[in-house]
């Protein structure tokens, strides 16, 4: 009955397999969206947060989620303005990634914040030395910029389609796209940076500060280019799952290989990059406040935070992966490049993890001991919440919008044109 | 209503193409009415529906009282010892002359009844009166900045009867505060008690600004 | 956010900041209403949906 | 034309963009802000003129002067009176949430009546009706004596005339709840002869050897203590801290000497031994103002030698010599006494010896000692008459056994009572009258005080406050706060000075209760005959204003009367001297330390109580604000966090944090643990002030009253309570 | 930026004197209209502007020692006023006043994101996770010089600047344009029973904070009285609450040192 809305020449499975589908995500949904209500009408006591875990499993999540999107704008960048033309065939499952990652990242803010009603302010009193304000503009506005690139997609639906005005509108915004992308390029790069800057910046929290080049802190390059790291493996992870669930091959792995091959090189200089930071900081900026290396990973509660966490990031989910992804040999093979996609994007995730959990759980007042959180069940409802919405809306879209321009070429039908 | 839209879509473009000729300026014609709509509502509607009116307890008559009291505003509106102000007086300050109505104004016999016997506070509704947020110190602005009250309240010490209080049915706060003006357009420096005009006047004044933030004068200055 | 918002400053850090965002955003700006016009002045001009097809 | 999908689509795209030309969303956003800056339900104080109104605090028997802020009528904050000489300006933890007991929700906002069970109001011209009933036929019982009156003091013109009271109704049974004061009175009269109270002379002292005495946890006026303690400290002086727990008196003195708890007096007699020895004393005062020194000698004998001493105390002998020294060599040393607060008056051969210590080097009445303060004279009403009944009832003895022939020199023993009342069939108190005191909370085995008060037939309670007596009674006939009421405050604990407060109404009462002097005056109308009679004012206020005569002036001006010009008065025993010895003080049994009741085998550990600033102990409970600033290592939720030295939790087996089963002889409750190095090994140590019944939410239900758990300890010399700890028993939970 | 008739208003604590009383949190909770709860055993979710740490030097039994450190906000100068969590407000609710030395925290302009709690050291800044609800009648305490905070916001220690408010009017309608030392005094140091606490301004030599602390401008207020510490000196927050002890040990918990072993 919404055959009229499929795509030609693709075939998608029944209507009601689908409905069954995202009843199944929906029912997920909903329960994040009773526990966003709760928050909302009884306050952040529904939180499991405290005076000394301002910021906590929300904060992960939007800066874990900005980082995988990250690939959206990179792709973009390679694609209009360093002319990798190949990436053309999975650009648009990059954006609708991008865009969801987006839209959750903002959703969160908006229940993470006291006062939701008021939170505009941050934009109309805003302070520009805060890393903060500088999220917030840059990442609505790369908002707008996801949200300009993914439209035309909406409007090559069949039936849109055929309205000539949305027709002309995504011909034109196509025709000038390289603009939009050059600019969602620019933006990127710093609220990426300043989402590395967040915690760069407290000189009164010893294991996040970082010193750094003007008013930038390490971090913020560094965030700037784990993104541009990650965001691809996170693009190849997702598209991967999404070929196993419709069983079906949607971008020829040429492409997948030169993207896989370009965040492995970056990946890797992010890495050397990573390791010299953590050298210094642990060398000079921590002892210049106090501290040494092993005053951060040990004699905590259960020993949670062990060097292995350091271990883990920077070896296990940095240099293999980097390797792994830099040799072709290896990057060839579909299993191995699924493994190192995903301990790349577990890495990153680690990585905002500690640079936002740890940096509050660390005393810094001498007679002060190791704080500890669990998320509530409201907080992780809420957090699951986008990821339910994220999958219904890259459902829908595979659904009725071609997303993968190289699909029909790999899986023709009978009566396909 | 469903089926010729299905038809149209089975049956391709052309029917969508006559559309287009002929649909151009009913659509261009329904775009004007939703916007004059809109306007309308905007800018007649919104205003008389966002603010509630309040009468006055008793209709005070500023410019008699002006004339008779032999110190001006601070006659009844003064600084207390402490360096607080005093604000609207309180009923010990009007039973000073009105023990007994002096006149035949209904209105001061109806304030002699109602208030002064039963002794009752005169509930008044303060135009001027910002959010508790507010700590405006008068004493700052008018015994060390030498300021008139005229700057800020505006000839209200002439008015011969008070104006119908206005509340912001969202806010609760007199319409004074944002001004009269729906568009905030003010050409008086009383015309608008938004935390902007003092700023104006602290900009001009030259006030040097000791916040880091802002270069203007501290946050805690008003609010704490 | 605009320059007579109480925490407006003419200074160094304020033109850096805001000279970037409002480059981006005049840019999208702009980018999006061409497009738009365009768009309206395309389909009024009746070169019909069909016609298009195809060509990209 | 037919209007379709796309006319509507436009109409909607033209009104989108119309509103946006007009102030409606922009306007809108703005003032929703403002709305959440100004949530409805967030309140908002009025403004209005500020004014101050000077008067004395009596939330404790500091007796700080105190200025309480008002908004209008608003009571909105209270400091420390400037100039006031106990407190000078600062004010106590306690003092500072004063404002607390006015609006908070432990007040009792009428006269109530239980009825079977139930709190039922009541018009007071009702309740005073009944009680007096009640009391005529008691008097027509021709028992007036099983009236008994228990209050926090016995000075001042209210607790006159409930004496007064039970004086012309013919019962001799007012009872002061106890406290060190009942010791060191005691003390001075057998040893000085005079009926006062004891004042330290803290500023002008350069040595405080403190046995046990809370300096910092509210012994004495905290104000005072804390001020002239920091400033001698500064200005050279020493105070060496003796006590068996890290208390925070310990942890600020020059130095902290633990000992086995409950040793003090040893320890004293101790030092008095080494004094003499070595002779160390003030040769000229002993000589010119003392007497019976060869009587000290042999009660401060070879049984007192350092090794020996150091066996029972735990302290090593060449510190105890080296104490003897320090103390006796200081230029104006000072030696005090009194567990904590002193809520407890102790044994009073260990007051004695601590005082002796005074004696020996000269720190009597002079400046930077020990200072009697003779109790106010200013209340001289005329005698009055008095019919058979009440001098029947006079004559009969104390129920409590005060001034009876074993405990001739004792004036009240209010832990005395529920022993009383046990030992008979039928209660001998019918009806008990309870004003600013919470026996049901105070009383040590306080579940058997509780079965005690509960065979009473008639409990009245004149408390302002909802607290564990009040909820108990069977009337509550409430008194105005502190901050409603006139009263005369005289003397601060432990102040050097007579001086005299003036406590006074800051706002109208809130509620419908009435000042308990009123109550008396009309109780004693509604009794009619002599008892009547001897009430000659028409109200409280009148009372008061004729009673304090010339210097009500001076009160209502400066809130307070300090006599500047103070001499201490002369010793008025038969040798005109201090008396070490004399035939009283003979008579009392030798000083022996009191061993924690209880049983070694089944209770291996002894739970001993502290205090806090932070949380009251006495008849007043804490109010919200001090719960919420009671450390998280005394209270974690609901349960109270007892004190135990890692070595002993070792042995238990019991880890830090973890909850545990206490029992003592008393009873059980179950706690938390928290591993202090502060603490000796073997001892438990818990707060006290929680575990509340009554007053409010805040308060009820936190923790353990730890006097539940304590066991009294009679002092046979004068039937004072001498519990200083109990045998307990820590068990995993 | 700093001129003659700037003021830098500081705190002198002296840990000696200190009894950990808690006059100081209740004097402040009256005045600042710091709101209740019944259960406020756990301290990271209960309000209290001024908290007091307590700190032993870990020894066994007798040779422990305890000290208590009473802790209002610190207000950080930083590097030219920019103090840990002023710089990182992004909707400026809380700014650095030169001509006062004071943090100031505005409860209606925050929007509650608690930047400014994740980057201050000390813990001064916490939030309000519930509505303030007062028993009934029991909100006729309050002061109406200090805003009540409403939930999801932000609040800390101002140095009752509403005080010095107060007496710069009373100054005003007397003429005056300045203020005597014993004029404006913080609530905390006014009820202090143990004279632990001093305020006053630390730019004028007058004034006890400065002979006490003795601060070093040219070493960013660094104490130059031996006695004297700030909070976590090494990391450069430039507080303006200085604490006194004669004791080594309390001195060394002060700050992080890197041990040499």
């Amino acid at each position: 009955m919404d055959s009229v809305l499929i795509p030609k020449g693709v075939e998608r499975c029944s209507i009601g397999k689908f409905a069954l589908f995202i009843a199944v995500v929906g029912a997920v949904l909903l329960w994040g969206v009773v526990a966003m209500l709760l928050i909302y009408i009884k306050g952040l006591n529904q939180t499991n947060m405290n005076n000394a875990y301002g910021f906590a499993l929300w904060i992960w999540a939007d800066l874990a989620v900005i980082a995988l999107g990250g690939g959206a704008f990179f792709t973009g960048l390679l694609r209009y303005i360093i002319g990798k033309d190949e990436l053309k065939h999975i650009i648009n499952y990059a954006v609708l990634i991008g865009f969801v990652c987006y839209s959750s990242a903002l959703l969160i803010l908006a229940i993470d914040v006291g006062q939701p009603l008021r939170a505009w302010f941050i934009f109309w009193h805003a302070n520009v030395h805060s890393m903060l304000t500088e999220v917030a503009f840059c990442l609505t506005c790369y908002f707008g910029v996801l949200t300009i690139e993914y439209l035309p997609m909406v409007f090559e639906n069949r039936q849109i389609d055929r309205v000539p005005f949305f027709h002309h509108l995504g011909h034109n915004m196509h025709a000038i796209m390289a603009i939009f992308a050059a600019t969602g390029a620019f933006l990127s790069f710093f609220h990426q940076g300043s989402l590395g800057g967040v915690t760069g910046v407290m000189f009164g929290r010893p294991f996040g500060y970082r010193t750094g080049l003007l008013i930038w802190p390490w971090t913020f390059f560094l965030y700037t280019w784990s993104a541009a790291a990650v965001g691809p493996c996170f693009t190849i992870f997702i598209t991967r799952i999404t070929e196993a669930v419709t069983r079906k091959k949607l971008v020829k792995d040429n492409v997948v290989d030169l993207l896989a091959k370009i965040a492995g090189w970056m990946l890797l200089t992010y890495i050397i990059a990573k390791i010299i930071d953590t050298w210094y900081w642990a060398a000079v900026t921590a002892p210049a406040a106090g501290f040494t290396l092993m005053d951060f990973y040990s004699n905590n509660p259960g020993s949670a935070y062990g060097l292995w966490i350091l271990i883990a990031e920077i070896g296990l989910c940095g240099v293999v992966p980097a390797v792994m992804l830099v040799t072709p040999s290896i990057r060839r093979r579909p299993a191995a490049l699924f493994v190192a996609v995903t301990l790349a994007v577990i890495g990153a995730c680690l990585n905002r993890w500690v640079m936002v959990l740890q940096v509050q759980a660390v005393p810094v007042l001498s007679f002060e001991t190791w704080f500890t959180y669990f998320p509530s069940w409201q907080e992780i409802a809420t957090t699951i919440l986008p990821v339910a919405y994220g999958i219904i809306l890259i459902a829908l879209s595979y659904r009725y919008l071609p997303i993968f321009p190289q699909e029909q070429e790999l899986n023709p039908i009978e009566g396909g044109k | 209503m469903e089926e010729p839209k299905v038809n149209r879509i089975l049956s391709g473009s052309e029917q969508g193409e006559k559309k287009e000729d002929g649909a151009g300026g009913p659509i261009i014609l329904f775009f004007i009415l939703g916007l004059i709509a809109s306007l309308l509502v905007g800018w007649v509607a919104f205003p008389t529906l966002l603010y509630s009116q309040k009468k006055q307890p008793i209709d005070f008559n500023h410019a008699l009282h002006n004339g008779l009291v032999d110190n001006g505003c601070e006659s009844c509106h003064f600084f207390r010892e402490d360096g607080s102000y005093a604000g609207a007086p309180k009923l010990a300050q009007c039973i000073e002359c009105h023990e007994e109505a002096n006149s035949e104004d209904p209105e001061e016999i109806r304030f002699v009844e109602e208030y002064v016997k039963k002794e009752r506070e005169v509930p008044w509704l303060v135009y001027s009166r910002q959010p508790p947020c507010v700590f405006f110190s008068h004493a700052a602005h008018v015994k060390a900045g030498g300021m008139d009250c005229v700057t800020c309240h505006g000839h209200i010490g002439e008015s011969e009867t008070l104006k119908v209080y206005e509340e912001n049915r969202i806010t609760g706060i007199s319409r004074d505060i944002w001004g009269r003006n729906i568009a905030g357009i003010k050409r008086n420096s009383w015309d608008r008690m938004k935390m902007d005009d003092c700023a104006d006047c602290h900009a001009e004044a030259r006030m040097s600004g000791g916040s880091v933030q802002t270069q203007r004068d501290g946050c805690l200055v008003c609010h704490h | 956010m605009f320059p007579f918002s109480f925490e407006w400053i003419w200074d160094m850090s304020h033109m850096v900041f805001h000279g970037g965002l409002w480059y981006a955003l005049s840019i999208l700006g702009m980018g999006m209403t061409y497009c738009i016009i365009k768009a309206a002045y395309d389909s009024v001009k009746g070169k019909g949906g069909h016609h298009s097809h195809g060509h990209h | 034309m037919k209007i379709d999908r796309r006319s509507f689509l436009s109409f909607v795209i033209g009104g989108a963009a119309g509103t946006a030309l007009t102030p409606l969303p922009w306007k809108l956003t703005d003032d929703i802000s403002i709305w959440t800056q100004n949530w409805p339900w967030t309140p908002v104080p009025p403004k209005g003129e500020i004014t101050y109104v000077s008067s004395t605090c009596t939330l404790c028997p500091g007796g700080c002067g105190i200025s309480v802020r008002k908004v209008e009528d608003r009571v909105v904050k209270i400091e420390g009176l400037k100039g006031h000489p106990v407190n000078d300006g600062s004010v106590c933890i306690l003092g500072a949430a004063g404002t607390q007991f006015l609006y908070g929700p432990m007040r009792v906002t009428g006269p109530m009546k239980k009825v079977n069970g139930a709190w039922q109001e009541i018009s007071w011209k009702q309740a005073v009706e009944e009680v007096a009933v009640k009391l005529t036929e008691l008097r027509g019982k021709g028992q007036p004596q099983s009236l008994a009156w228990v209050s926090d003091t016995d000075r001042g013109t209210t607790a006159e005339l409930c004496k007064r009271f039970l004086t012309v109704y013919g019962s001799p049974n007012f009872v002061r709840a106890a406290s060190i004061q009942d010791a060191y009175e005691t003390a001075l009269y057998l040893t000085q002869g005079n009926r006062a109270m004891a004042g330290f002379d803290l500023a002008r002292a350069t040595y405080v050897l403190s046995f046990g005495s809370g300096l910092l946890e509210g012994w004495g006026s905290a104000p005072f203590i804390f001020k002239t303690k920091n400033r001698m400290q500064k200005s050279g002086g020493k105070v060496d801290q003796i006590e068996s727990r890290l208390s925070k008196t310990a942890a600020k003195a020059d130095r902290w000497i633990p000992l086995a708890p409950g040793t003090e007096g040893a320890l004293a007699l101790g030092l008095v031994h080494v004094i003499l020895k070595e002779g160390l004393y003030r040769k000229e005062f002993v000589g010119e103002h003392c007497a019976g020194l060869e009587g000290l000698k042999k009660a401060a004998g070879a049984a007192y030698a350092p090794e020996a001493v150091a066996k029972t105390t735990g302290v090593e002998a060449n510190t105890i010599v080296e104490l003897a020294r320090t103390f006796a060599g200081a230029a104006k040393p000072l030696a005090v006494n009194g567990r904590g607060k002193g809520q407890l008056p102790g044994s009073l051969q260990e007051t004695l010896a601590v005082h002796y210590l005074n004696a020996l080097v000269g720190a009597v009445n002079q400046p930077g000692g020990v200072v009697a303060v003779p109790e106010p004279d200013y209340i001289d009403w005329p005698e009055p008459e008095m019919d058979a009944v009440a001098s029947k009832g006079m004559q009969q003895p104390r129920l409590d056994g005060a001034g009876g022939k074993s405990f001739p020199q004792t004036r009240y023993l209010a832990n005395r009572l529920p022993e009383v009342i046990h030992a008979a069939a039928t209660s001998p108190v019918q009806v008990l009258f309870v004003s600013s005191s919470n026996p049901a909370y105070t009383l040590l085995d306080t579940q058997n005080a509780e079965k005690a008060l509960q065979k009473i037939p008639l409990i009245v309670s004149f408390s302002p406050f909802m607290d564990e007596t009040a909820a108990m009674a069977h009337y509550i006939l409430p008194n105005h706060t502190y901050l409603e009421r006139f009263e005369d405050v005289p003397a601060a604990a432990g102040f050097p000075k007579p001086i005299l407060g003036l406590t006074r109404p800051v706002v109208a009462p809130l509620f419908d209760t009435k000042h308990t002097g009123d109550v008396v005056l009309e109780l004693a109308k509604a009794l009619g005959g002599t008892v009547a009679a001897a009430f000659a004012w028409e109200s409280f206020a009148a009372c008061l204003q004729e009673t304090l005569g010339s210097m009500w002036q001076t009160l209502k001006k400066d809130g307070y009367w300090v006599d500047t010009a103070f001499a201490p008065p002369a010793f008025e025993t038969a040798s005109h001297k201090f008396e070490f010895t004399n035939a009283e003080i003979g008579k009392l049994p030798a000083y022996t330390p009191f061993r924690a009741p209880g049983d070694a085998q089944s209770f291996p550990l002894t739970l001993v109580p502290f205090d806090s600033m932070r949380l009251t102990g006495g008849w007043v409970g804490s109010p919200p604000f001090l719960v919420k600033a009671v450390e998280d290592t005394i209270l974690k939720k609901d349960l109270v966090l007892v004190e135990v030295n890692p070595a002993t939790a070792r042995e238990l087996g019991i880890a830090d944090g973890a909850t545990a089963l206490l029992s003592t002889p008393t009873g059980s409750a179950i706690v938390k643990v928290n591993l202090w190095e502060g603490i000796m090994p073997g001892l438990i140590g818990m707060v006290r002030g929680l575990g509340h019944t009554a007053w409010d939410r805040f308060l009820a239900g936190k923790g353990v009253n730890v006097n539940r758990l304590m066991k009294p300890v009679e002092d046979p010399g004068t039937g004072f309570e001498a519990a200083w700890g109990v045998r307990a028993k820590l068990t995993k939970a | 930026m700093d001129q003659p008739n700037f003021k830098k208003f500081g705190m002198v604590i002296d840990l000696d004197k200190c009894t950990g009383c808690g006059a100081c949190m209740v004097a402040c909770m009256a005045e600042n209209n710091v709101a209740f709860r019944e259960d406020e055993t756990d301290k990271m979710l209960s309000i209290s502007w001024m908290r007091i740490y307590r700190l032993t030097n870990g020894k066994a039994f007798p040779n422990s020692e305890e000290c208590f450190l009473p802790r209002p906000c610190q207000q950080c100068e930083g590097h030219h006023g920019h103090s840990p969590c002023v710089s990182v407000c992004p909707a400026t609710a809380t700014d650095y006043d030169m001509k006062t030395g004071i943090v100031s925290q505005i409860p209606t302009r925050c929007f509650g994101c608690r930047y400014c709690m994740a980057s201050c050291p000390y813990h001064v800044r916490q939030f309000n996770w519930w509505d303030p609800v007062w028993p009934e009648g029991m909100e006729r305490s309050l002061n109406p010089n200090v805003s009540v905070r409403m939930r999801g916001i932000v609040e800390k220690c101002c140095f009752c600047f509403h005080r010095y408010q107060a007496a710069m009017d009373q100054a005003y309608v007397e003429g005056r344009r300045d203020l005597e030392e014993h004029e404006y005094q913080t609530a905390c140091t006014q009820a202090c029973p143990a004279g632990a606490i001093v305020f006053g301004d630390l730019n004028n030599p007058g004034h006890t904070v400065h002979q006490l602390a003795q601060p070093d401008p040219d070493r960013e207020g660094r104490p130059r009285n031996p006695k004297a510490f700030r909070l976590l000196e090494r990391l450069g927050t430039n507080p303006k609450v200085y604490y006194l002890t004669g004791r080594d040990w309390v001195r060394k918990a002060g700050d992080n040192e890197v041990k040499k072993s």
